[in-house]
């Protein structure tokens, strides 16, 4: 079902965790789909310092979330809401057809943490557009 | 196909999705592919010998739930016997009412059809159930009217393995003239199925789900009850179901039904055991787990349980690659977006019940299995956890 | 069951009705009995390795037709694909008009299915053949009306053997935009069948008529066609036939159909030598015998003969003696008490169709086997002529 | 399907042939239905002295008219009257059930050939009832 790449990231998740105090928190999906994804992000210079997830969700959930933290991670803030779902799917070398609408949310979970430390700091967030494509 | 890269023994627990042909089933197939392969509708000593194959097949079926064999049609499996049996009576007696009754926690063979006849203006009510998924027969009582023509109820449930009161909910239907269909697909071969104890007009049963091919099922329909023929064609099956038969398979489902009646009680006992160690085991040492379905009115190979905070499919995943095969309840492995029709209509939440897993043991399966996946499941479930969202 | 006393071999001769499974195909089917055995549905790997052999048939025959993978819907068998093909268009597209167009000679797997349609109100037109069992494409072109919402015309007919005009037939379908199905169980294998090059919207095949299991066939869909499912419950075939698949069945028909297709031009030229010298035989030396039939546009492996004066089951009883499998078109063995349909839609008399002998040839046969009926035939006739009301 | 009586008398039926000059002809069945059976009997001293078949038909036609002749050669005209259908499938220990219909016509063969012979003779058929039963 699932390719290599999306097993690996699924057996051996990168960046799983939660950041303490972190800058900004994105927490996007629905336990009654069967995926919740939790991404908290340390800010540092406008770039991702760091990055964790916590996933209540399928391999693909699990997998997303771990590919769209390395992806990420060191990125400016402009450059990381450029990555869509699409973008972490491609990553991952696809994903089943079925998967793709439901579990395929760990982008969306990064713009919205990215959001929450705007809000937060106060910032100006440069390309309201780039937040949710 | 990834491989079972952490596999230190290869466990099916997954026997009510499907199980092996078993060995004497097949040597009874072999002979009817290449040897005697005739078709039963031919005159010719071929077509004889086929026959007499198929004729034999079905009084070991008709044997095996106490009915006559004229009264078992061979069907391709369990889910178009679900369909001959729902579409056929209410097609042949609507003009006596439009109004029939199931439950909500029926095998999608029998609900999509309901749904199907539903679209066509048939009025039809889905009886919920309790907390253990039972359906309670005074909500069938209740539910009747001068319009119902059809009541149809499983057996035992495929999902969390409760074990309806058939025998009550045929008395009622017997008492108010009314066609009771029963899917026994998952209760054949592991408890008593008799159609005059329980009262059915017309039973589901399927070949694969007891060691026979996959491919075959039958409709029991008892003498004198009208349903209208879904597939028509050629003179097969008292007219009821057209199609060249199946001669191998239904060799096989015939042989399949004879082993499973014969060793039921000793092999039923057997798989309990060994089904409450995995129960026991999983829920004395994984905490925040519970049991689905009843406790005692329970199919004897049946385990569900839920593990509260992960994803079922991610259990799988990971059960897969240690070689352990089971099932899930959770909408990524339903192919909806919803989590089991079943644990919902049992009221269980929906993050709960993303979490079911569902282990049926089988013929292979022995206590080193169980212990297997007691050592292998908790550390999984760890894993998961921590890096879920919920519960810590 | 009598044995065949006189019999000096045994010659099979009546492969339209059935074939034994080639031993290739038993080898392919094995595996997927006891050791692959899981549910193609299941996410485990037991069950993705038989999804990997399901779509694996599933391009083998699309292949042997020209279809894609995706437009093959798998049933259990010929009867199977048939209903749904008719059943499925014409509940899918009533709202489009009512009316309905096949043939006097198709198989009861689509006649009766028609007659059930044209019992619930669809309007039916039966065109006619003549006497060769030809079907005029210009009697189809007549007989569309503006509620014309599906044509099924037949490949190659199974009891005369005569190939039908469905190029022709399809670019008048295509004209009219209207949905054709045609039914090219015996056909396949036997000659050229492309979905594209006939035409259609949808096509039959069965398993069992090419050295494949029993139990399985399939609907060629063409990408966008509407259809109503006929079976309904779980997520199967792209939601148009529900049930577990039949695994091992699948990949017996996926490898026949390889097989087949591999072998076609030389095995089908091979049966056309034996069969025009047992027809040739036949007519020769029996004398009051004619040729059911078309005599050039005819499946090679098909001989029909009607033979004057004796009743068909009265020959094949005969020839059942002296180890020879045959068929007939004689009331006795239609199971009716008419004769066969397609005889009397060729105005051939009732007693002279009562007398029709079908032989159809396939792998095992040899020049020895042909000869063999040559030899043994004359005397069954003259001794059953002697004893006839007519003829002398 | 036929059991090996009735294949007995399907493959070696006894009585075949045409008496030239009969006492008594009968001829049933339908060529449409594809059953034809004529018997054609001598009769001498009340008695069937002799008697023969010709048959178009199935196996069970075939076996029939030849159990048929048997059962009631010698017998008296009374005798053979009494003879019906139900007894020549008896004394062939049964045909299979579709059979039963269409080519189970024997006795009224016989019953025919008797009658023709009363005609032919003028003389007074004892009981009309037992013609055709
Ligand atoms: C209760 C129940 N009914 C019907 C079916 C369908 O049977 P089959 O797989 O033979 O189509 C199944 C199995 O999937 C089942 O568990
Ligand atoms: C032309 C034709 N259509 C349909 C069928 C039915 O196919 P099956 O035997 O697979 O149900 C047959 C064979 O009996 C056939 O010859």
């Amino acid at each position: 079902m699932y390719n290599e790449k999306v097993m690996d990231h699924f057996m051996n998740p990168r960046n799983v965790g939660e950041i303490e105090n972190p800058d900004g928190v994105g927490l996007v999906g629905n336990p009654v789909c069967g995926d919740v994804m939790k991404i908290t992000i340390k800010v540092k210079d406008g770039r991702i310092e760091d990055i964790k997830f916590k996933t209540f969700g399928c391999g693909a959930a699990i997998a997303t979330s771990s590919m769209v933290t390395e992806l990420v991670k060191g990125k400016t803030l402009d450059e990381a809401l450029e990555i869509s779902n699409k973008t972490v799917a491609e990553a991952l070398e696809g994903l089943p057809p079925q998967k793709m609408h439901c579990s395929n949310l760990a982008a969306d979970a990064v713009h919205m943490a990215i959001k929450d430390y705007y809000e937060k700091t106060g910032k100006v967030q440069v390309a309201e557009e780039g937040i949710h494509e | 196909m990834n491989t079972h890269s952490n596999a230190r023994r290869l466990v099916y627990l997954d026997h009510s999705a499907t199980t092996p042909v078993r060995a004497e089933v097949l040597a009874a197939m072999l002979p009817y592919f290449a040897d005697k392969f005739g078709n039963p509708s031919s005159i010719h000593s071929w077509g004889r010998e086929a026959r007499v194959a198929v004729d034999a097949a079905r009084e070991q079926i008709a044997s095996a739930i106490g009915a006559n064999p004229q009264e078992i049609i061979f069907t391709s499996g369990g889910t178009e016997a679900d369909n001959l049996a729902i579409r056929g009576v209410a097609q042949s007696l609507k003009d006596k009412g439009n109004h029939l009754i199931t439950s909500q926690i029926e095998h999608h063979a029998v609900l999509n059809t309901f749904q199907d006849l539903a679209k066509q203006g048939f009025k039809v009510t889905y009886v919920p159930c309790d907390e253990y998924g039972m359906i309670d027969p005074d909500d069938v009582r209740k539910a009747i009217t001068d319009e119902t023509i059809l009541i149809s109820i499983m057996h035992g449930q495929n999902e969390v393995g409760t074990i309806q009161p058939v025998e009550e909910i045929g008395k009622i239907a017997r008492e108010r003239n009314i066609i009771f269909h029963s899917d026994a697909v998952q209760s054949l071969g592991k408890i008593p199925v008799n159609v005059d104890a329980m009262g059915v007009d017309l039973l589901t049963i399927s070949s694969h789900k007891i060691y026979g091919p996959k491919g075959v099922g039958a409709l029991y329909v008892r003498k004198g009850t009208k349903i209208k023929p879904q597939v028509t064609g050629g003179i097969h099956e008292r007219r009821l179901r057209a199609g060249t038969e199946n001669v191998p398979g239904i060799v096989g489902f015939g042989e399949a039904c004879r082993l499973a009646q014969q060793e039921m009680p000793e092999e039923s006992k057997r798989l309990r055991e060994l089904r409450d160690r995995l129960i026991n085991g999983i829920l004395n040492t994984i905490p925040d787990t519970v049991l689905n379905g009843h406790p005692e009115k329970r199919l004897p190979h049946n385990a569900n349980i839920s593990v509260k905070y992960v994803e079922g499919e991610a259990i799988l995943l990971n059960l897969d690659l240690f070689g352990i095969g089971a099932s899930s309840g959770s909408a990524c492995t339903s192919g909806s977006l919803e989590p089991s029709h079943v644990l919902l209509a049992m009221k269980i939440p929906h993050e709960t019940a993303h979490g079911s897993l569902r282990m049926t043991l089988g013929r292979s399966n022995t206590k080193e299995d169980i212990d297997y996946v007691l050592e292998v499941l908790p550390p999984i479930v760890e894993k998961l956890r921590a890096m879920s969202v919920f519960g810590n």
